[in-house]
């Protein structure tokens, strides 16, 4: 029998989904107590997180196993790579719910949105701290279901057809994953995820049936971590609120993908395996195109939120790169990118969010002079922009700098370039912003000052502050990065 | 060889031609008709399973008989009534029946 | 013999081809009914008096008049098949060699055909004695296999609560419905064969025990003879049925559901008949099976939910 | 006392419709909810005896087969009356509202549906072929006129095609059973195998005979064609029976003369082209339910997709798959049943259940609209759900046979599904600014509402009791595959 | 074969006849009215000859006695019908045809 404490990450995923549960039945005419319910959810999941990690640090097992079938178990665990994602989540969800509320203030379906919001972060919890293939694909598959209603929130054609889209991808991105964990269920019967991964002694039968599981799992996870050519829905899934759009971006949808592929490349397959079959290098290829492409396309949209989500698709990349790799160093910088990347978007969408909701602003022509109006605001954009960019000393440098570190020492000199390409992309897609905000006049008669709403500007303070943070005190030892190098010490010493 | 015996044929044939009148025909009432004959086909198997039997006629298959005859009527007639319901209506009617 | 029962078998595969495939839908239907009599014959013929009795009771006259009387409701044009023609060519052609194919396997394969020995048939006439009767039918209808008797009364009574929702609402109740009902010789049929029926009816359901005959088949003919009263106007249909008419229609499916339940604890079966009683129970049971048959035949053919007698 | 709960398990409800039908109009309030609490109550305590000490046999008339008639409660029986006494219990909860108790149309409805209830419960006990053909005639021309109860004028088609098929099929199966009496000289279940695998050419016409005849009952494509219309047009209570129970006991049927009886002749091709009916099945239905304009309609068409799921048990023939398709079974069964009767709601409130008009519903009828999402979570395959075990079960059975076709198959139906399912809520979603919907009737009340969402949580449930319920099936019947 | 086995199979035989000349009256005769008169006489007689013979083949009282009971039942539910189709005939306006 587990006891409590063992079974913390059980109680982690609970705080949301009785959150959502009691937001479904409380439903509509309980508004006002609906804010107090989701801050307490949100603060208490903080709290067992904060437990958590400590516990997590000195070296305790977390570990609840509930069985389905013979041979078929849900299992929730709690190593270093999930708390890693678990945190960031925490803390974020924090962030957007605050925001959230103030952002939605008089929208109807209030209640619904909020439900599946918490329902979309347990799914979120439940992906970071599955231990085992199946469990990773129920939460995915939850995370899905429960991200369709934000989506198609508006209740508009437009965000209506971006659900049907998103669906297409994301269902059949978990019919592909399904078939996948059936067959590897089939060749090597269940397993934990475990560092390294146990279908070593595989690898010589069946190599070919490995290589096409691989192909599988990743084209499952690749669907939302938005590989190239995976990527359609994103964009279009733009057509959610702000707050949706910074949630699936930072931590919930692509993350959830990005975060598959890290644990299918070390827990399940293991860098031995990986390279034995010599996976990496194609992974590590369309993780480069994928970058590549998303910040061509970037720059060609006028869209403010559009620009954003083609920056993703390109970001978000790094982390697979990062693991695909196969070098310690470029691990870290992946993985560290995680956290960074999550932090660094969320604010730019927290920002584009608060420029549509004080101003109305949604395409990029129009955040001439913005500067001035939301100064806060766009100092926040500001740091957003730099650190996606890659400015040193901001979070997005320390992950490029690993990242290239890892390039050398795994002598794939092409990814220097890929990088030093990607920095000069991202430049030439985010300067222009900060250009026209802080240089260019406001345009006639929008010249009155309005900050953002405190509930709008408050989460993205904080954010942005977090993003600078983790990469002024990435040598300290809480940050991510110190964090980061113990998973890959783990990863990397049999 | 022996001689076929003409009732096997016989139910051979209203078998083979309950299925072939179910197939072809559409109009519900000739279906039904089809339904019966097929349902007489069966009977009739089953009557000569039991007279085949050695030591005597065999009650089994004609308590099964009987039964059937029973169930095939009862569902004929409900199927009778849903006829004479569904064929009186859509003639601008309000397809109440007055008899 | 072989000769008669060639010929009786040909004119059976005749009367079901012209019922199948004849032009006219009346036609149809009539053929059908001598075809339900030739069987009757035919059953006979092969040592089944008693389904050759139920068919005559059942399958030909009473399902022949229902028949007959749902044709006549039907508007004119919809007797044709204007509006349901048969199969395209190819489908008809299709399902002829198909069903010539069928019926040729069938016909070789009864043909091969040869039961065995110990059938549960012979076990049934072995312990004929301790079934409480002496005719082998009516002992497994109403004590071996009485469980199928007793769902089967059960459809009967379900296919008459569909019959009856298939025609609601119903027309008005009363008006004479045919020409000719004033003609001098039905009193004649109404008070002679009424009660001849009605004796022969009862005298099928005692038979039952030890002869061809049983509950169906006096029911059937118990049926017929309300039926009867019904076409002479002695009886007519009412929207409601009274208490009593309803507890007949059930009589039989209660009656049998309570005696199998009170065995239960008596001799720890379902329907297990203590050794001794099991002659009465039975003839208890196959009068009231008999009545609700007749009950519920009549119905399906007035299509209302009661009967009554008309004020004249 | 135990060996007689199968009896009751058939005679309380079947008992309790007769006294219905002769109460008539005079109907007493409490007495279907008498009745149907006991029905629940003697299933669960068939569960749990047979949970508890295995099988149950009871001697009709304390015959032995082959003479008399057995009753038996095997796993497979039990679960499938523990499926109809949930179904049923909460689909009564929610006809206590819908239908009521007082006029002579709610009379006509319990006395069919307890008469079904015991009809279905006698059927899954029935270990003798021809008191199975009794049964399923008995099942049939129950559910016949419970169609008929949302209006003649409309159904009586629909209706009578119901009828015509129903009445073709039970009839070929009956030939299968004649035949098979004079090769084997009994009915028995237990007993009819040997003969029917020696019987040569004869055994297997038989077998071809009664699986035709249950395929035409079971409505497989492309025997489906009178299935969407009764489904569609019957009320919605009743929907969610034919749905979830009358057209499985057809499926039920197959499953257990296919492990029984028939094993021996279960020959690779056919089994193949079961499973190529089934996958018809799969593919067809759920395209229809994706093109259809009603929603009853488009529920009534993933019936006849989702009863292919159970089809591809046959080719495959593992315990894995047995499992599967029974699991599958089930969880349809429950979340079906929830579908149809959120569907019942939409009807009630909109008076019109055009997909294309559900414009707004999810504001005012949020609560059927997320039990119609949530059951169809189970529908889709997706996990948490039974529907998600079921479809792993097979998922596995499909590689680990080698076959991995099926496993195509089976992710593709996962993901139509998904297609008719999200469509449905799609519209639902949709805003309508301007004014709200121009509703015809009220909002059903909690006690409409509540029997939808629970059978819809349940459907997720069975994703976390799978272990309890497979245990209390059993494995795979031995000799099969 | 005795006298009364000879006597029945020609009772049997001339009951035959009539049903036969009955049946062709009924395919041949133009209007209801007339076939009707071929039918009701003329197989009655036939039957009642059929029943004759058979009750003498029997060799019982009893059974003589059934068969004739049999024979007076379809004796007046036979002429019941012919009433009824008769006068169904007349109602509907048919019409006697003379023969050219």
């Amino acid at each position: 029998m587990t006891g409590i404490y063992e079974a913390m990450p059980l109680w982690v995923l609970m705080t949301s989904l009785v959150t959502a549960l009691i937001i479904f039945t409380a439903g509509e005419p309980w508004h006002r107590l609906r804010p107090v319910i989701n801050l307490v959810g949100a603060s208490v999941k903080l709290a067992l997180v904060g437990v958590m990690l400590w516990g997590v640090q000195l070296g305790h097992a977390f570990m609840v196993r509930i069985p389905l079938l013979p041979g078929l178990d849900i299992v929730l665990h709690a190593d270093a790579l999930t708390m890693l994602f678990v945190t960031l989540s925490a803390i974020l969800w924090l962030a957007t719910t605050i925001y959230a509320i103030a952002y939605l203030e008089h929208a109807p379906n209030r209640a619904r949105f909020f439900g599946f919001f918490s329902l979309c972060v347990a799914a979120t919890m439940g992906i970071a701290s599955a231990g085992n293939l199946l469990t990773f694909f129920i939460f995915y598959e939850m995370l899905t279901l429960a991200t369709w209603p934000l989506v198609v929130h508006r209740g508009v054609p437009k965000s209506m057809n971006a659900g049907r889209i998103y669906l297409q991808y994301t269902l059949g991105g978990g019919a592909v994953f399904l078939l996948g964990i059936a067959l590897l269920y089939t060749l090597a019967g269940p397993s934990d995820f475990i560092a390294g991964g146990e279908l070593l002694h595989l690898a010589d039968e069946h190599a070919g049936a490995l290589t096409l599981i691989f192909l599988l799992l990743v084209a499952g996870t690749g669907v939302k971590a938005a590989l190239v050519p995976l990527h359609g829905w994103l964009p279009v899934a733009m057509a959610a609120p702000a707050p949706v759009s910074a949630l699936l971006h930072a931590v919930a949808v692509v993350k959830a993908g990005a975060f598959g592929i890290v644990r299918i490349v070390y827990d399940v397959f293991g860098i031995e395996l990986m390279a034995l079959l010599d996976l990496g290098t194609p992974l590590a290829v369309i993780a480069s195109v994928t970058i590549i492409y998303g910040s061509l396309l970037a720059i060609r949209q006028t869209d403010l939120k559009r620009r954003l989500a083609y920056s993703t698709v390109s970001q978000v990349s790094y982390i697979t790169l990062g693991v695909a790799l196969g070098s310690p160093l470029a691990s870290i910088g992946g993985l560290v990118h995680l956290v960074h990347q999550g932090l660094t978007k969320i604010t730019l969408f927290f920002c584009a969010g608060a420029y549509a909701e004080t101003h109305g602003i949604h395409r990029i022509d129009e955040l001439d002079g913005i500067g001035r109006r939301m100064p806060w605001t766009t100092a926040m954009l500001t740091l957003g922009a730099l650190g996606m960019i890659g400015v040193p000393p901001l979070a997005g440098f320390v992950s490029k700098w690993y990242l290239g570190l890892g390039a050398v020492a795994a002598e794939q000199y092409w990814i220097i370039a890929v990088l030093l390409a990607s920095t000069v992309l991202n430049a030439i897609y985010f300067l222009p912003l900060l250009h026209r905000a802080w240089f260019r006049p406001p345009r006639q008669g929008e010249a009155d000052p309005g900050e953002a709403h405190p509930g709008l500007l408050g989460p993205t303070l904080f954010t942005g502050l977090a993003a600078v943070g983790t990469g002024l005190f990435a040598g300290f030892g809480w940050s991510p990065l110190a964090w980061v190098e113990v998973i890959v010490t783990r990863e990397y010493t049999p | 060889m022996t001689l076929p015996d003409p009732f096997a044929l016989a139910a051979a044939a209203l078998l083979a031609l309950g299925f072939y009148g179910f197939v072809v025909q559409r109009h519900p009432l000739r279906r039904l008709l089809a339904i019966n004959v097929f349902g007489n086909g069966v009977f009739m198997t089953l009557i000569l399973v039991a007279r085949w039997m050695p030591g005597g006629p065999d009650p089994i298959p004609h308590a099964m008989v009987l039964t059937g005859i029973v169930i095939a009527v009862s569902a004929t007639a409900m199927g009778l009534a849903l006829v004479r319901r569904d064929l009186r209506q859509g003639d601008g009617k309000d397809g109440g029946d007055r008899d | 013999m072989i000769l008669f029962d060639g010929v009786l078998a040909l004119l059976i595969v005749v009367l079901a081809w012209r019922c199948v495939t004849a032009g006219d839908l009346y036609l149809g239907i009539v053929v059908f009914i001598v075809m339900g009599l030739m069987l009757a014959l035919s059953w006979a013929r092969l040592d089944a008096p008693d389904l050759a009795l139920a068919e005559a009771a059942i399958g030909a006259g009473l399902l022949g008049v229902l028949l007959l009387s749902t044709w006549r409701a039907l508007p004119g044009h919809r007797r044709q098949d204007r509006d349901h023609p048969p199969a395209r060519k190819a489908v008809r052609w299709l399902a002829g060699v198909a069903s010539v194919a069928f019926g040729l396997v069938m016909a070789a394969l009864l043909h091969a055909l040869q039961p065995d020995e110990d059938a549960a048939g012979a076990l049934a006439l072995g312990r004929l004695t301790e079934a409480g009767v002496e005719q082998p039918v009516t002992a497994v209808l109403l004590n071996f296999r009485s469980y199928d008797t007793l769902l089967e009364m059960g459809v009967l009574l379900m296919a008459l609560i569909g019959a009856l929702l298939a025609r609601t609402p119903l027309a008005p109740y009363g008006a004479a419905t045919d020409d000719g009902t004033d003609s001098p010789l039905i009193p004649v049929l109404a008070t002679t064969f009424t009660p001849l029926l009605l004796l022969v009816g009862a005298f099928l359901v005692w038979a039952g025990a030890y002869g061809p005959g049983g509950a169906f088949q006096g029911g059937a003919v118990l049926g017929g003879a309300g039926v009867v009263l019904v076409l002479c106007n002695r009886l007519q249909g009412a929207p409601e049925a009274g208490i009593l008419l309803r507890l007949l229609l059930v009589l039989g499916v209660k009656v049998f559901i309570l005696a199998g339940l009170l065995m239960l604890p008596l001799e720890g079966a379902f329907m297990a008949y203590p050794p001794g009683l099991t002659y009465p129970i039975m003839i208890a049971i196959e009068f009231c099976l008999a009545t609700s048959i007749a009950v519920s035949l009549l119905l399906l053919f007035t299509g209302t939910h009661g009967v009554r007698v008309p004020e004249r | 006392m135990t060996e007689w709960v199968p009896v009751l398990v058939v005679f309380v409800p079947f008992l309790a419709g007769v006294v219905q039908f002769m109460a008539g109009r005079r109907v007493i309030a409490w007495w279907p909810v008498l009745a149907s609490v006991a029905t629940v109550a003697v299933s669960l305590w068939l569960t749990f005896a047979v949970a508890a000490g295995g099988g149950i046999e009871h001697f009709m008339g304390g015959w032995q087969p082959p003479l008399g008639i057995a009753l038996r409660a095997d796993g497979l029986a039990t679960v499938m009356i523990l499926l109809t006494a949930v179904v049923g219990g909460l689909v009564s909860v929610y006809a206590l509202e819908a239908h009521g108790t007082g006029d002579p149309r709610a009379s006509h409805f319990w006395a069919l549906w307890l008469m079904l209830w015991g009809s279905l419960n006698a059927l899954f006990l029935s270990a003798d072929l021809f008191n199975i053909y009794v049964t399923l005639e008995l099942v049939t021309l129950a559910a016949i006129p419970l169609v008929l109860l949302a209006g003649p004028e409309k159904t009586v088609t629909a209706a009578l095609r119901y009828l015509q098929f129903a009445l073709f099929g039970s009839l070929l199966y009956l030939a299968g059973v004649a035949l098979t009496y004079g090769l084997a000289g009994s009915l028995d279940l237990a007993l009819v195998g040997p003969a029917l695998t020696d019987g040569g050419i004869t055994g297997a016409v038989a077998a071809t005979c009664m699986v035709v005849g249950l395929l035409v009952k079971a409505a497989v494509f492309p025997f489906h064609v009178w299935l969407p219309a009764a489904h569609g047009g019957a009320p919605a209570a009743v929907s969610a029976i034919l749905s979830a129970l009358v057209v499985k006991a057809a499926v039920y049927l197959l499953l257990r003369l296919w492990t029984g009886p028939l094993a021996g002749l279960a020959d690779g091709l056919v089994a193949q082209l079961m499973g190529a009916l089934g996958a018809a099945a799969i593919l067809y239905g759920s395209i229809q339910a994706f093109r259809q304009e009603r929603l009853k309609l488009v529920v009534a068409y993933s019936t006849v997709a989702q009863l292919g799921y159970m089809l591809l048990f046959f080719p495959m023939a593992v315990a894995q798959a047995w499992e599967g398709a029974v699991y599958h079974g089930l969880s349809h069964g429950v979340a079906k049943a929830a579908l149809f009767l959120a569907a019942g709601n939409v009807l009630v409130y909109l008076g019109h259940d055009r997909v294309r008009d559900l414009k707004g519903l999810d504001r005012s009828l949020s609560v059927s609209l997320l039990a119609f999402g949530i059951a169809g979570v189970s529908i889709m395959g997706l996990p948490p759900s039974g529907g998600f075990i079921a479809k792993w079960l097979l998922l596995r059975a499909s590689l680990e046979t080698g076959q991995w076709w099926w496993a195509v198959v089976l992710i593709s139906g996962g993901l139509l599904a998904a297609a008719y399912i999200f469509r449905v809520l799609r519209y639902a979603f949709l805003q309508a600014p301007d004014r709200p919907p121009a509703t015809t009737g009220p909002i059903p009340p909690p006690i409409m509402a509540l029997p939808a969402t629970l059978l819809a949580l349940l459907a997720i449930a069975l994703g976390f009791t799978a272990a309890p319920l497979l245990a209390l099936l059993g494995g795979l019947p031995e000799g099969t595959g | 074969m005795s006298i009364s086995a000879w006597l029945a199979a020609l009772l049997i035989v001339a009951g035959t006849g009539f049903f036969f000349a009955g049946t062709m009256g009924l395919l041949r005769f133009p209007d209801v009215f007339s076939r009707l008169h071929a039918l009701t006489k003329a197989d009655n007689t036939g039957l009642g000859l059929v029943a004759a013979g058979v009750a003498l083949l029997h060799q019982s009282w009893r059974h003589a006695a059934l068969i004739t009971v049999i024979w007076l039942l379809a004796l007046a539910a036979s002429s019941i019908a012919c009433h009824l189709v008769a006068r169904d005939a007349l109602a509907r306006g048919e019409q006697r045809e003379e023969k050219p």
